[in-house]
């Protein structure tokens, strides 16, 4: 028995939830673009340890391939999201999010 | 086959109309394609007489169970012939003076073929997609060539035609999920439904306050088919769907619907008394004739369900007739509020005495088509209650005294002399001649068109309409 | 896998557009791509592996999808020439295929990691197609605000999935049933995931503010594909997965994005975002095909997508036209179109009336087949719900065919650039043929 | 012979009527009136002679009009001595009518198409007249409502004649709604209006339908004779030129309702209430004509009360029962009130258009003709013995004396109040100062003196046509002949001689109240007319707009609901991820449901 497997499952869900939860929340409350931005990434990564806990408690290989794809396009993403900062700070020279709501109604 | 012909060539013809540019060859056109669409319709009904019962069927959508089944019995042949006729009519009255003539033409061809389909589809399914269909031409007409406020009517009309038409595809698929054998209780939901549809379209009072603003706002030829066909098409759903599939909704609450249409006859007349604009007096006046046909309808005879179909005929024969002179009217004198006119008579004696001829056609004038119809419907009516038939009788005085006045409006007095003259085209005389002759012919001699509409053609009805 | 590697081919060439030799032929050997990937579902028919399954819902969804932005192409392309004189817009063209081939995947997984991959493969050439305006600032916006909700979807889709994967131990679905709670809470993310593409109520709000702020070339083929793509999605995922797990949130998210949609739209003055609620409304009414699976569900799903594809594809390519000749897209800029510009005006009237669902067009028959199945569902609230959407829906859609009508303010004709006028011509033919033989797309499955 | 000769009878003035119309513009003026006279007289001709050849009766089936179920009519013509003496008293008053209106109308522009209406109406009359069921009836019914509308409004320019038309056609119409309720009933009960077949079965029926059928055809009486609800129209009626109102509203059309109830006797008489119904309505009206017939100065609207007053006589003489002295008196009233209303055409057209008797007087000397032609009438209309009126106008008294004291008392007060009405009508117009101011009174022409003479020749002979048995002439002789005397002298001793006439005009409440009709029309106008327009007026502004507010009421309501969504919507992506995970929340709370 590893060490691993002592600490029963729901554990790693309920740490998993709780920093998905403390990534939404750094979403819904900052304004700077980019803290929004890693709070996505802190979800991405509560998303990556729950895998990883699960295949070893499946003995199940597969889902660690699955979080190689999650990293490859979390980082896909985070350049996407960098080159359209980077053309709001170009416009407006700040990228707090509150400038950004003119499209409403 | 002859059937499908007379129902795709006016689609046809109206794809063709709305590559035409040119005045002239657009109007020809149209001439040419309403002509033979006549042809093939009288052909038809006389392959009718012979063989008893035409019928189509070819397979559409195989998953819905959807396929293009055309039956025609007798009322509804003589529904077709007079959607043959009453654009001839159209055609013929309208003047080739207009904004970009073709699509014009086609819209009008567009909507006769609705309206072939819609008489001899023998498919529920078809029955709704014509219904449906024949709105669209109608307010595309409307937005196109309408009025003034024609924005305001066009909403009215639609929102007014697709809430009927919905309730009619709500009642359907209740109808196409029970498989056709409907239950007791659904039958009242399901007549409720068909309810609803067919008051909007005929229009019977409380569904009515689309009618007079479209009447008024469309250019005379839609006017002529709205007033003529379009409206033929709610009585017409009684007796093709409501009567099949509701039938115990029918017999149950005959008497209710009985009651609101002879509310619409004394509404519609009373309103036409105090009405200024020469339409508007149309659109009530044929609130109440449309009234009268619906109540007799409904009132079980088989003399009062034969003598309302023959007055559609002779309705339609009418109206066409009055919205005709109201255009020549309009065409000569820049307007139609009666305030602004009188004095035609004395201009033009030919045209005020065909206009005498069709108002008393429209009143039930003895040896007028109007007189044989309303005898019949009020005989009708009188078996179901004496009251019913009093109540609706005094539509007859009151139709007398708004057309009347109308008349007097219009050609009596001494009319401002600036008007201009008043020269008839000879395309005008023959038609309104044509008009005038029918309207005193069928008055005389309705025998051959009742025995077109006898209720012998009631019994194969139950075979074919089912899915 | 064919089809996605011709489609990957193809985009990188478009990439390397400028240098490679060819010019006008860039256009021609798209479509021709096009239709090699759509053949290239019948050399692998039925390819059922752990992570692929390219089944008869793949090869149909992905055919329309690929006809979509074959369409979009050509506007595109006649866009682009008539714009920046003759050199063809090659970046855009490339992320179009790209998303593209994102949409296939997302109609051909059978893993879930796979899905999640075609969803980001759809969603990261839009986040940059949106933005692509640079000089305007609402596309600045639209894709800021795209980027962010698209990003927190697909980390709630992936954090479904890995509960999913918790209570059930595989990545496929169906193969187990999710007993425990954490499964069923996964399933349920997972599902909102997909929803937040299809602009379902909760997740709708990107919607409106993006199909504004986006160009208007890319707007329409954009709503048509996500749609179409989030649906086949919804289908296959649905389909495998039990309805008491998810069916009384659906149904609430259905009847709460007709109602909203149609709601929302009545008030609308900007055609596009009108267009955009009537969209979620749309959305809302295929939603209800899953209450609950039944073997016709997935025919009217594939029918009413296309039918609403076709619809929005014609109502977006004369807002664009319009805009070329320098109108707003206001519904003022539609005032008088039919004096201007007859075949322009015919598509419009085509295009609305078949959003409306009016027959003969097919909007018609996908609004018959969906009350068809409410009605079999014996939901009769439910149909009293939609007669209602209905009859508000066809309120907005008419005052849409009344402007053209109505006075209008300039004269001169709307002037078409070649590839316009091809793309409203195939536009044309494709909604009489569907008007004409729509057995042909209903007998599929 | 009786075939070709009816059927001649109908042709002829419908034959005249489509002449004129379709050559109208080509004749010459004066060949379209003698093309009417022609067609006219040959229809007096034929069935002059079948009324004199043959004896049986016989029905002769012309077509078939429709056949619905159980319902069918056909039209055919019906040949007995009713039927054939009113067709011979049509044509032949009618045929001199045309002749004086040849003289009357003669530099009226629209000459052709007077005489169009005028056979048109002959044609309907005898259709009315002569066919053998009562939906055939109703046509020359409604016909001849519709030729009288024609001819009261032929001079259309002047706007209060044409209101007069509307009103004679509208009022007619209300009495053929009661006469069509009638007819329903007959085609529910038996299919079919065949006076055979009604006055068979007609008895078999029970007294309450009997009733109300019989009610039906008393309406459309009381609508036709102008009889006391429906009568308004018949003063209004004299806008149309005179021979219009000689032959349609003194001859012919009033005496259709006479005729209908002359005709179904066989009902009447099985509905006892109906008939005492039709008697109070015929006495009424006689009274009301006279009393207002007294202070009348137009000289048409006098001969028009007193028309109303006689027809008032007839139908209460129907009503007890005595048809045939009511038919006779009928015949007789079409002579001597035709030439009446001539003579006063005579006088109108004299003094070009003046028809105020107060502005007359003294004409005895000017127009010696028409002056003795007056006279005659006058003395025929007032009973005076030897000339017709006496003989019928006595017929129905002694009927009413065997029916019933009261009725017979009424009525000779109201015989008394006519002869002084008509006494004070002659001596006013020929006796008395001239004052006239400088018209020239002339005699008409020769064409108009003729057909004047003939009626006065049977004026006074037309009494023996129904020579009364010996037993009543002799007392009811003296009597007559002393009230004569009395309201005549009274008549002349007021109005003959030379006085200022307008001081005469006593100025009381009595007066106002009968020179204004008992301000019947006014009533009608405030208690009917007047509220049902402004209902429909009313409704017509209000419903119709709430109606049509009511989708724009549905679009508000629509835009308030959806409105805090919109403001949900409000760009900012913070709020849009909050609304996402608030989404989320809600399902997974689902989940636990």
């Amino acid at each position: 028995m590893t060490y691993l497997e002592t600490i029963p499952s729901e554990w790693y869900l309920i740490l998993s939830a709780i920093v998905f939860c403390i990534g939404l929340c750094g979403v819904l409350i900052r304004r700077n673009a980019m803290s929004v931005l890693m709070c996505i990434e802190m979800m991405l990564n509560a998303v990556m340890l729950l895998l990883v806990a699960f295949s070893g408690y499946y003995r199940d290989f597969s889902a660690q391939i699955a979080v190689f794809f999650i990293m490859i396009v979390a980082a896909a993403e985070v350049a996407v999201g960098l080159v359209i900062f980077s053309m709001m700070f170009k416009k407006t020279s700040s990228i707090d999010l509150d400038d950004w709501g003119h499209l409403k109604g | 086959m002859i059937l499908l012909g007379v129902i795709l060539f006016p689609f046809l013809s109206a794809i063709v109309s709305f590559f035409l540019h040119s005045e002239k060859g657009s109007k020809a056109w149209a001439l040419l394609s309403v002509f033979i669409e006549g042809f093939l319709v009288f052909f038809s009904a006389y392959l009718y007489s012979q063989a008893g019962y035409l019928s189509v069927e070819i397979p559409w959508i195989q998953t819905l169970g959807i396929h293009l089944h055309f039956g025609v019995r007798g009322f509804e042949l003589w529904m077709m012939i007079l959607s043959a006729v009453v654009p001839a009519m159209a055609v013929v009255s309208s003047s080739s003076k207009r904004a970009n003539p073709g699509s014009y033409y086609g819209l009008l061809l567009g909507m006769q073929g609705a309206l072939m389909g819609l008489f001899a589809c023998a498919n529920l399914f078809l029955f709704y997609i014509f219904w449906e269909l024949s709105i669209l031409p109608s307010f595309f007409l409307l937005m196109g060539w309408g009025g003034l406020r024609k924005e305001k009517t066009a909403v009215t009309y639609v929102v007014y035609s697709l809430a009927g038409s919905f309730a009619l595809l709500a009642g359907l698929l209740y109808v196409f999920m029970s498989g056709g054998q409907v239950s007791v209780y659904g039958q009242m939901g399901v007549f409720i439904l068909f309810f609803i549809a067919v008051a909007i379209k005929i229009p019977l009072w409380p569904f009515h306050s689309w009618q007079p603003d479209t009447y008024e706002q469309t250019d005379h030829a839609t006017t002529m088919m709205v007033a003529g066909v379009l409206s033929k098409m709610g009585l017409l759903g009684i007796l093709k769907v409501m009567l099949l599939f509701a039938p115990l909704g029918a017999v149950f609450s005959s008497d209710k619907v009985i009651g609101l249409a002879i509310v619409s006859i004394l509404y519609g007349s009373s309103l036409a008394l105090v009405q200024g604009h020469f339409k508007r007096v149309i659109a009530y006046s044929s609130l109440a004739h449309m009234g009268l046909m619906a109540a007799s309808l409904f009132s079980g005879t088989s003399e009062g369900i034969q003598g309302s179909i023959f007055q559609m005929g002779s309705h339609a024969l009418n109206v066409v007739g009055l919205i005709w002179i109201g255009h020549i009217i309009y065409e000569r004198t820049g307007t139609l509020k009666l305030a602004e006119l009188g004095g035609i008579r004395s201009r033009s004696p030919f045209l005020s005495a065909v206009f005498l001829v069709v108002i008393l056609g429209s009143i039930g004038f003895p040896l007028t088509n109007g007189f044989v119809g309303e005898t019949l419907m009020l005989f009708g009516l009188y078996s179901v209650h004496p009251l019913f038939a009093i109540l609706a009788g005094l539509s007859l005085v009151l139709g007398a005294w708004y057309m009347m006045r109308l008349f007097q409006a219009v050609m009596l007095g001494k009319g401002n002399s600036n008007l201009p003259e008043f020269n008839l085209t000879w395309s005008e005389r023959i038609g309104l001649g044509v008009i005038m002759v029918s309207i005193v012919g069928m008055g005389i001699f309705p025998q051959p068109f009742l025995d077109f509409v006898t209720p012998s053609s009631f019994k194969e009805s139950d075979s074919s309409c089912t899915q | 896998m064919y089809s996605i590697i011709i489609l990957t081919v193809l985009g990188i060439i478009g990439m390397l557009g400028d240098m490679l030799p060819l010019k006008r032929l860039f256009l021609p050997v798209t479509l021709l791509g096009f239709a090699l990937a759509w053949l290239g579902y019948f050399f692998e028919f039925p390819m059922h592996t752990s992570l692929f399954s390219f089944d008869l819902i793949s090869m149909c969804f992905g055919g329309v999808m690929l006809v979509i932005t074959g369409i979009s192409v050509i506007t595109v392309y006649g866009y682009g020439s008539f714009k920046h004189g003759s050199e063809p817009p090659y970046t855009v063209l490339a992320l179009m295929i790209f998303a593209t081939a994102g949409g296939l995947l997302m109609v051909a997984w059978s893993h879930l990691m796979m899905l999640f991959l075609a969803i980001e493969i759809l969603s990261i050439p839009l986040y940059v197609l949106v933005g692509s305006q640079g000089d305007r600032k609402a596309s600045q916006e639209a894709s800021l605000k795209y980027f962010l909700l698209g990003a927190v979807a697909s980390c709630i889709f992936l954090f479904g999935m890995a509960l999913y994967y918790a209570g059930t131990g595989s990545f496929l679905l169906g193969a187990v049933h999710p007993h425990s709670l954490v499964g069923s809470a996964g399933v349920l993310l997972m599902i909102a995931g997909v929803c937040f593409k299809a602009g379902v109520v909760p997740f709708h709000s990107w919607v409106p503010d993006v199909y504004e702020g986006a160009p208007t070339v890319i707007t329409g083929w954009m709503a048509a594909l996500v749609k179409v793509a989030a649906f086949g999605a919804l289908t296959k995922m649905v389909g495998s997965l039990s309805y008491s797990v998810w069916g009384l949130e659906v149904m609430g998210m259905a009847v709460l994005t007709m109602t909203l949609g149609n709601v929302l739209a009545v008030q609308q003055g900007s055609l596009k975002r009108l267009l955009a609620y009537s969209g979620i409304a749309h959305a809302g009414y295929m939603l209800l095909v899953f209450l609950p699976v039944t073997e016709t569900s997935i025919t009217t799903v594939f029918f009413y997508g296309a039918s609403y594809a076709l619809g929005t594809l014609g109502v977006f390519t004369v807002i664009h036209i319009l805009e070329q000749s320098g109108l707003s897209a206001t519904v003022d800029a539609l005032r008088g179109l039919f004096k201007r510009n007859k075949t322009v005006t015919l598509l419009w009237c085509l295009s609305v009336l078949s959003l409306a669902g009016i027959p003969p067009l097919p909007g018609f028959f996908a609004k018959l087949l969906v009350l068809m199945h409410v009605v079999k569902a014996h939901h009769s609230g439910l149909l009293w719900v939609t007669f209602l959407n209905f009859l508000v829906g066809v309120y907005y859609y008419f005052r849409l065919i009344l402007y053209p009508f109505t006075g209008g303010l300039s004269e001169e004709s709307v002037v078409l650039s070649v590839w316009q006028k091809v793309g409203v011509v195939i536009l044309l033919i494709l909604t009489w043929g569907a008007v004409l033989f729509p057995e042909f797309l209903l007998s599929v499955f | 012979m009786m075939l070709f000769g009816m059927i001649a009878t109908l042709a002829f003035p419908l034959i005249g009527f489509f002449l004129i119309t379709l050559l109208g513009r080509v004749l010459p003026r004066p060949v379209g009136g003698w093309l009417a006279c022609v067609s006219v007289a040959g229809a007096f001709i034929s069935a002059g002679t079948v009324l004199l050849t043959c004896e049986s009766s016989a029905t002769i089936g012309l077509f078939n009009w429709f056949e619905v179920g159980n319902v069918s009519a056909h039209f055919s013509i019906l040949v007995d001595s009713l039927s054939l003496w009113m067709s011979v008293m049509i044509t032949g008053v009618g045929g001199l009518i045309h002749v004086y209106a040849l003289g009357y109308m003669k530099d009226d522009v629209r000459l052709n198409s007077f005489f169009a209406y005028f056979n048109l109406f002959v044609f309907f009359m005898l259709v009315l007249v002569l066919s053998d069921s009562f939906l055939g009836m109703f046509i020359g019914w409604e016909g001849v409502g519709l030729c009288s509308y024609l001819l009261i409004g032929f001079w259309y320019e002047t706007h209060a004649y044409a209101i007069a038309a509307k009103k004679a056609f509208v009022m007619n119409r209300i009495g053929d709604l009661g006469f069509l309720f009638a007819i329903l009933m007959m085609l529910f009960f038996w299919g079919t209006t065949q006076f055979s077949v009604v006055f068979i079965q007609g008895l078999g029926l029970g007294a309450g339908v009997l009733t109300a059928m019989t009610m039906g055809l008393l309406i459309g009486a009381v609508g036709k004779s102008a009889q006391i609800p429906l009568f308004t129209w018949l003063p209004d009626a004299m806008a149309g030129p005179t021979p219009v109102s000689a032959l349609i509203h003194a001859a012919t059309m009033v005496t259709a309702g006479v005729y209908l109830i002359a005709r179904s006797h066989v009902l009447f008489s099985g509905a006892p209430l109906t008939s005492l119904m039709v008697v109070g309505l015929g006495v009424a009206t006689a009274v009301f004509g006279a009393l207002v017939a007294l202070v009348q100065r137009d000289i048409k609207k006098v001969l028009a009360y007193s028309t109303m007053s006689q027809l008032g006589y007839m139908v209460s003489a129907a009503g007890f029962g005595a048809y045939s002295a009511a038919l006779f008196h009928m015949t007789t009233h079409a002579f001597f009130k035709a030439l009446l209303f001539l003579a006063a055409g005579n006088v109108i057209h004299g003094l070009h258009g003046e028809q105020d008797i107060f502005k007359m007087g003294g004409l005895r000397k000017k127009l010696p003709f028409t002056f003795v032609v007056f006279l005659i009438g006058t003395l025929a209309i007032v009973g005076c013995p030897p000339f017709s009126g006496f003989f019928s106008k006595d017929a129905i008294l002694a009927e009413a004396f065997a029916y019933s004291r009261t009725v017979f008392v009424v009525l000779c007060v109201v015989s008394v109040m006519s002869s002084f009405y008509m006494f004070r009508l002659l001596f006013l117009t020929f006796f008395g100062n001239a004052r006239y101011g400088e018209k020239h009174p002339h005699e008409g022409a020769l064409v108009m003196q003729i057909p004047l003479a003939i009626l006065a020749v049977l004026a006074t002979v037309g009494g023996c046509l129904d020579w009364p048995q010996e037993s009543i002439l002799t007392p009811v002789l003296g009597v007559t002949l002393v009230v004569l005397a009395l309201s005549g002298g009274v008549a002349y001793f007021i109005f003959g001689k030379q006085v200022d006439v307008l001081a005469k005009q006593p100025v009381s409440m009595g007066y106002r109240m009968l020179w204004n009709k008992f301000y019947v029309d006014e009533v009608y106008q405030r208690i009917i007319v007047g509220p049902f327009l402004s209902l429909s007026r009313g409704l017509n502004q209000y419903f119709e707009i709430f109606l049509g507010k009511l989708d724009v009421v549905s679009l508000r309501s629509v835009r308030w609901v959806g409105y805090p969504f919109k403001k949900m919507q409000d760009g900012n992506s913070g709020t849009y991820i909050l609304v996402m995970t608030v989404g989320i929340l809600c399902l997974l709370v689902g989940l636990f449901l």
